[in-house]
Order: structure tokens, then C-alpha cells, then sequence
């Protein structure tokens, strides 16, 4: 059972087809799995369902995809500044299901831990409890929310150990190490593949059962907002 | 005359405490880290999945994988942790934070913010405010008095799509301080007026039922 | 004659394929493990929250840190990796494990499964049972094809409390092998004999409905 | 906010009263709060609700607590080969709720993560499932399992910073981490306790939010089944 595929593409063989469900791990352009997608690009593959915390941004991660028109429908938490991806929805030609960024997360656990829903106050009251089963515990209100899976899920990690073990590094982990749990078919890309052994086991945070195929990519980790103090400067606290 | 942003900034980090937790919203809410106290510690919750979160990098140590959930690149502290987006909205979810200050561009009375969309306008998305607001044990908002319009931001009752129902604790605005008591049916109230601020400036530009309750010592910043 | 608790592990160990992520419940079922081919990758999930679990330690490696599922210790491989029983069990509720071993009292023709408590005894607790047959995707049980008073384990009707109502694929006993359609309402399918088992043994020791279907090339061990 | 305190008895010190509801760490006797439960037993505090996986052995762990008759009630997966705890319950001195273990584990983390319900596939057909709400998605029966909270967690670590990050070992982390969750006050008790600064904010398995009140503990670790294998011997596998 080899796990370790040369790159996105061979990584990505024979487990595409239009109108699939992925979901794709990243916070911004934090954390993306930049390879998989470019490769989502150039197979053409057309109808996608993506779900994701937010689409990239204009000619960059996801936006990649929303620019070439690859994509039907989006769960989301949050549009980000891509206009592209804004027009088309305006225009109806790209549909998009809002879901708190935290019920998001909360969804996407449940798709890879066997539960089909569960109950949460987030957005009680609001557009996003419409049509939902309301129920009282202990006199407060909550809402059903339901479980989220894909067929693939593309996710980007630090560092793999041969069995698929990953480790994230500082806030790339974000939507990664449940996205790998909540797929059909789980493909993480990273920045080492080490020997089974290299990697302390008290230290894995996704664990090789949920990873189906790793590869080695190259990325370019660009930077949405580049914010940085002088060193003369007086401290300013982000 | 009434508070800068900055003096609005000032005034809500009034509400912190040592120790606390916190999670501060992108925009006004952030330049509240920058009136926290000499020697207090506060502790900031990112929600992108740290806890701990430092201020700007310099330049020559930015790292595109330590980013904050308004998508800056940010630093670590040494007490600083990272986990998953799961387990940062257990923390919020869970009730763990402290307090969270938002932006709104409207506070009901009872405690109504929406803060997310304007219809007719594109939605780009609610981010983790809904499960902010339904989740930490104390809301804050921090936002001007009155809107582009002129129109008060204080209502009796939202006219835009909410971001949460009975959630807020607080709202500072750029003319004072009003506190809401979310649970029950009363009007908020004033407890503090912002330097040059008069009650008639108030009643002339809040929709919403308020008493006056100002407190003696915090008059004024 | 009969097979073995050695022989039905031996059996039972042909259930797993290269690569499968499986657990194996304590008592007989863990015998499985000595009985996987040479050569073969089977990563062992245990439910305390371990997957890779290794064999026994040599006594001068003992960690009281390091246990399985039945408290035994146990080592670790260099493809380990420890998680909380919460992560644990998302990997069995989740349906990641491709086979669960377990051991049986009573397994009906439809797959139900009792192997927790007997009335009138105390019941000591499910632990991770009621889990591992609701969640893995394949759930094997390893016993005697007869009870300790004569009676048949294979039956129509379980009549001791449930672990888990059809979950059950395939049970092998000191009698033979029998495939179950858990979704369906046919009867199970002898599909092997243990050596020196006839058809007549197995009529006169089974409760459970069920036809004859054996595999030329399988029969006997 | 100093959350480094001397011992166990320290930490406890105005959390304790009769009838409070406590949770346990540990499987078994591996990952026990070892220091926390002697100074339960020696504050004599009375009928306690305890939630723990397992609730120890004769004479030590929680089994402590049991024989002191300072149990009232317990929510566990597996009682264990404790022979008291046994006769307490046969004759109805002790209240018991067995619950499967995935389900404990995952009311636990649901009390810490403000999700005041969810539904499950374990147990349908049982009676765990009896007088519990039956829902069907996608054409399968789920059950809703409630979320469990305690006034006070007392769990165990490896390592602990002064700001209450924790580090687990090996196979102790068990219920440990979604206990530090659940509770109003949750105390730690570890073997090392580090300035802040000495563990990799990517290895910290619980964030110090979650940790109220820290010491550094004592252990014996008493092993409940010593196996293992001769040097000389064939490698059998547990």
C-alpha cells in the first residue's frame, strides 16, 4: 500500500470527474493546498462543489478555479476580496451556501467522525437557522446542523512520514486535519516526506489512517496582507 | 465632538482584565490590542486556530504559514498554541473566551447585532461572527454612533440581517457607552457620555430605548 | 473434532488484506495478530488511542505510558501515532477501520450481536464494543460454535441484551465460517467447514437459519 | 493569573463539596490523575458523581475513592475487575450509567464545545438506545446522545508550561484532553512544569485555556497488566 504519489497529477489520477465534491483545506492563502488545485485546473475537471473556508483570491488558490469557470456551487464562511468569484455570483452563475466559519469546521468533523448532525446556538435567530429544526436544551434555543463530506479532499501539511502521518506547521493547520478525515478519497500535499520513524508519534496531528495519498509539492505561499513592524518601532500589537 | 476610533479603542479595552481571553473582530476591534494595559496579560484568540497571538513580524521574520484570521502575517509569543479551526471554535463555541469585540452597524436594544450583510449589497460572508457572538461569554461592539446616512445604529429592532439574537453585552460607540441586559425586556442603558458629548446629541441620534445611568466617576476618557 | 481457539484466530487472520487499519478486541481476537502473513502490513488500531500498536515489550522497555485497549503493555512502531479517545473514536465511528475482530456470545442470522452482558450477572461495561460494530466498515466475530451448557451461539433471536443490531458480516466458529447479509432477511451462509466438522455437527449446534453454500476449494483448514 | 499551584490538595483547596460532579482522566490505570483522587479521598468530599472511563482497580486510582464510599453515582464504559465497586453496585450502593466508550469520549468533547446534542449510529437496537430520540438521515436510524459537563476535571499530563499548554505521553492522552474541556474548573496534575517558551506551540496537545489550575504531581504508575516478551523469543504480537 503505497501512499506516496510523484506529484498533484499522478496523485490526482482516475479519482476526478465533473461535478464532484471537494473539499480544500486553507484559511485565506494560509495553509493551501496550491499544488492540487493548480492540478484540479489543468485537468479541466468542470461542476465543482467546493467546499472551503474562504476561494482564494483573483488568479491565486481556489480563485484559480472560480477564474476558469470550474465551479458550480461553494460552502463557505467567507467570500474573501475576490471579485471574480463576487461577479459570478452575482451573475447567478456560481452558487454559494453561507455556513458560520465555526459550524463549518463543526460540520466537517462530524462528516469524518460518523455523525450526521448535531446542535449548535450558532446563528440562532438569524438567515442561517431558516428552515432548520429548532430544539430547547436546558431553556436555551438551538439549531440541527447537518455533516458535511466530499469525495476528495485536498489538503496541504508540513510534514508526512511514509504511512501518511502529517504534522501542520504554526496556523496552516486551520481546516486541514478534518477536511482529511471527512473525504472519500484524502490527498495531502507537503513540503517533506520523511521515513516512518522521523516523526515523534506524540507529535502527528493527523493520523495516516485518513490519508490516502501524499506527495511532495512546491509552493509558493504567497502572502494576502503583509503586515510587519520596523525594528526601531515601538511595539504594535497586531 | 465625540470619540476618535481610536478613543473608542481605548475606551473598550477598558473592558479587558487580566488573564482574560480574547478574541478581538478585523478592523476597529483590532487597534484595541494597542491600549491593553503595561503588564496585563491578555491573551488573544485568532480564529484561523492560535491562541497567543503576538504582534506584527518584523519584516525580515514574516512567515506566510503564521497568519491571524484577518489574514496579516502576525508573531508568536511564548506562550502562543496552534490548533485546528475545529478545536478554535470548541474554544468559542464552548463558551472558553472571555470576551470578543466586534464591529456592528447595528445593536437592537435587547441585544441584536448584524454586522454580516446588507441586502442588495454582496454578502461576502458572516466568517466566525455568528459563532462569536453565540458563543463568548461577553460581546462587545465597538462602532461610530451613527451611520453614513446620518441614521442612528442603535435601534429598537435591526432592520438588516442579524449575526446573532440577544448576544450583546456592550456597545461603544463613538458618543458613549451603553450596556444591554440581552435576557431581559428593559431598554439599555447609558452609563457613559464621550468627551463633548451632550444628552441631547443622544437622544437625537439613537432609535433605541435607553435609560440614562451614567456613572459619576466614568464620565468622559 | 473442531477447530482450535488457535485455529479459529489462524482463520480468522485471512480476513486481512494489505494495509488494512484493523481492530481487534481483547481475549481471542487478539490471537489474530500472531497469525498475520509474513510480510504483510496490518496497522493495528487500538481504542485507547493508538494506531500501529506493536507487540509486547521487551521487560526492560515496559512503559506504564504505553497500553492498549485491554491494559496490557504494549510498544509502539515507527508508523505509531497517539491520539485522545475522542479522536479515537471518530476513527471508529467514522467507518476509517476496515475490519473489527470480536468476540461473541450469541450473533443472530440477521447480524445482531450480544457480547456485553448476561441478565442476573453484572455487567461489567461495553467499553468501545457498541462503537466498533456500529462503525467499522467490517465486523467479524471469532467463537465457540457452542456454548459452555450445550447451546447454540448462531440463533434466530439473540436472547442476552444487544451490542449491536445487524452490524455483524461474518462470524467464524470452532465450526465453521458463516457469511451474513446484515441489510437482508435471508438466512446466513455456511460458506466453510472446520476439519472433522460435518454438516450434520453443524445442523444439530445451530439455532440460527442458514444454507450451506461452502467454497470447494475452502473446506477445512 | 498565576495557574501553578504546590500540590494537589492546594488545587482543590474552595472547589470541593458533597454531590459535585467530577471527571476523570485516564484509561485504565495509564494517564490517571493520580495526586487529584488521593486528595478527593483524603478530603473526604461525599457522594460524588464521577465520569471516567473506567473507575480503577481495588485500591488504587479511583478505586480509592470507591472504597471509601465517597461514590455515589458513575458514567463509565467499563467498570473494570474493581470487586468492591462490583458489590457497591450489586447492592445498589452505587448509581451506574454505562455508556459505549466512542460516545462517552464524544458527550464529553460535545460539553466543552458548546454542542449541547448530537446523534450517533452506536448503540441503535440496544438498550443504550432506550427512551433516547431516534432520527433516520440518508436511510439510517441515529440516536441523540447528550453532552456531559463536570464542576471539576482533574486530569493528567506529561508536561505542563506556566500557562497551562499541555503535553500528553504516549498512550495517557486518552480522555484526558476533552475532559480539560468539559468541566468549570479544570485542574492538571504532571510531571514537569516548563517556563513558557519550552514547548513547541505545534506539539501542545491542550491549550492553556483550557487548564485552570496546574501542579506538578508524584506518580507511581501502577501498571494493571505487565506483559511482555522475551528478549531471546519470536516477536508475538499483543
Amino acid at each position: 500500500m503505497n501512499k506516496v504519489y510523484k506529484d498533484a497529477l499522478s496523485a490526482l489520477e482516475g479519482l476526478t470527474k465533473d461535478g464532484i465534491t471537494i473539499m480544500s483545506g486553507g484559511f485565506g492563502l494560509c495553509g493551501i493546498p496550491e499544488n492540487s488545485i493548480a492540478a484540479l485546473n489543468k485537468l479541466g475537471v468542470q461542476n465543482l462543489n467546493i467546499i472551503a473556508n474562504t476561494c482564494g483570491v483573483d488568479g491565486f488558490g481556489l480563485g484559480i478555479l472560480v477564474d476558469a469557470k470550474q465551479v458550480k456551487h461553494v460552502t463557505t464562511s467567507y467570500m474573501g476580496e475576490n471579485k471574480e468569484f463576487g461577479r459570478q455570483y452575482l451573475a447567478g452563475e456560481i452558487e454559494v451556501e453561507f455556513t458560520p466559519q465555526g459550524t463549518l469546521a463543526e460540520r466537517i468533523r462530524a462528516g469524518g467522525a460518523g455523525i450526521p448532525a448535531f446542535y449548535t446556538k450558532t446563528g440562532v435567530g438569524t438567515v442561517v437557522a431558516e428552515g432548520k429544526e429548532h430544539k430547547i436544551f436546558n431553556g436555551e434555543t438551538y439549531i440541527l446542523e447537518r455533516a458535511l463530506r466530499a469525495d476528495i479532499a485536498i489538503i496541504k501539511a508540513w510534514k508526512a512520514d511514509e504511512e501518511g502521518n502529517l504534522v501542520y506547521r504554526k496556523t496552516t493547520q486551520n481546516f486541514n486535519p478534518q477536511m482529511a478525515t471527512a473525504a472519500t478519497i484524502t490527498i495531502a500535499e507537503v513540503e517533506e516526506i520523511v521515513p516512518c520513524g522521523e516523526i515523534d508519534p506524540d507529535h502527528i496531528h493527523t493520523p495516516g489512517i485518513y490519508v490516502d495519498r501524499i506527495f511532495k509539492g512546491s509552493f509558493e505561499k504567497r502572502i494576502e496582507k503583509r503586515t510587519f513592524r520596523k525594528r526601531e518601532a515601538i511595539t504594535e500589537i497586531a | 465632538m465625540a470619540w476618535t476610533r481610536e478613543q473608542i479603542a481605548a475606551r473598550a479595552a477598558k473592558e479587558l482584565r487580566e488573564g482574560f481571553y480574547a478574541n478581538l473582530g478585523i478592523g476597529l476591534p483590532t487597534h484595541v490590542a494597542n491600549y491593553i494595559p503595561e503588564g496585563m496579560k491578555v491573551i488573544l484568540h485568532s480564529e484561523n486556530g492560535m491562541l497567543g497571538m503576538g504582534p506584527f513580524p518584523y519584516e525580515d521574520e514574516i512567515d506566510p504559514d503564521l497568519t491571524n484570521a484577518g489574514k496579516q502575517t502576525i508573531s508568536e509569543l511564548p506562550y502562543s498554541s496552534y490548533f485546528s479551526s475545529a478545536e478554535s471554535f470548541n474554544i468559542v463555541r464552548g463558551g472558553h473566551l472571555d470576551l470578543t469585540i466586534l464591529g456592528g452597524m447595528e445593536v437592537s436594544q435587547h441585544g441584536d447585532l448584524a454586522n454580516w450583510m446588507v441586502p442588495g449589497k454582496m454578502a461576502k460572508g458572516m466568517g466566525g461572527a455568528m459563532d462569536l457572538v453565540a458563543g463568548v461569554k461577553r460581546c462587545v461592539v465597538v462602532m461610530e454612533h451613527i451611520n453614513k446616512d446620518g441614521e442612528p445604529k442603535l435601534v429598537k429592532k435591526c432592520s438588516l440581517p442579524l449575526t446573532g439574537m440577544r448576544v450583546i453585552d456592550m456597545v461603544i460607540t463613538s458618543h458613549g457607552v451603553f450596556e444591554i441586559d440581552k435576557h431581559g425586556n428593559g431598554p439599555m442603558r447609558l452609563i457613559e457620555l464621550a468627551k463633548g458629548v451632550t444628552l441631547e446629541d443622544i437622544r437625537a441620534h439613537t432609535d433605541a430605548d435607553y435609560i440614562v445611568a451614567l456613572k459619576e466617576e466614568k464620565v468622559a476618557a
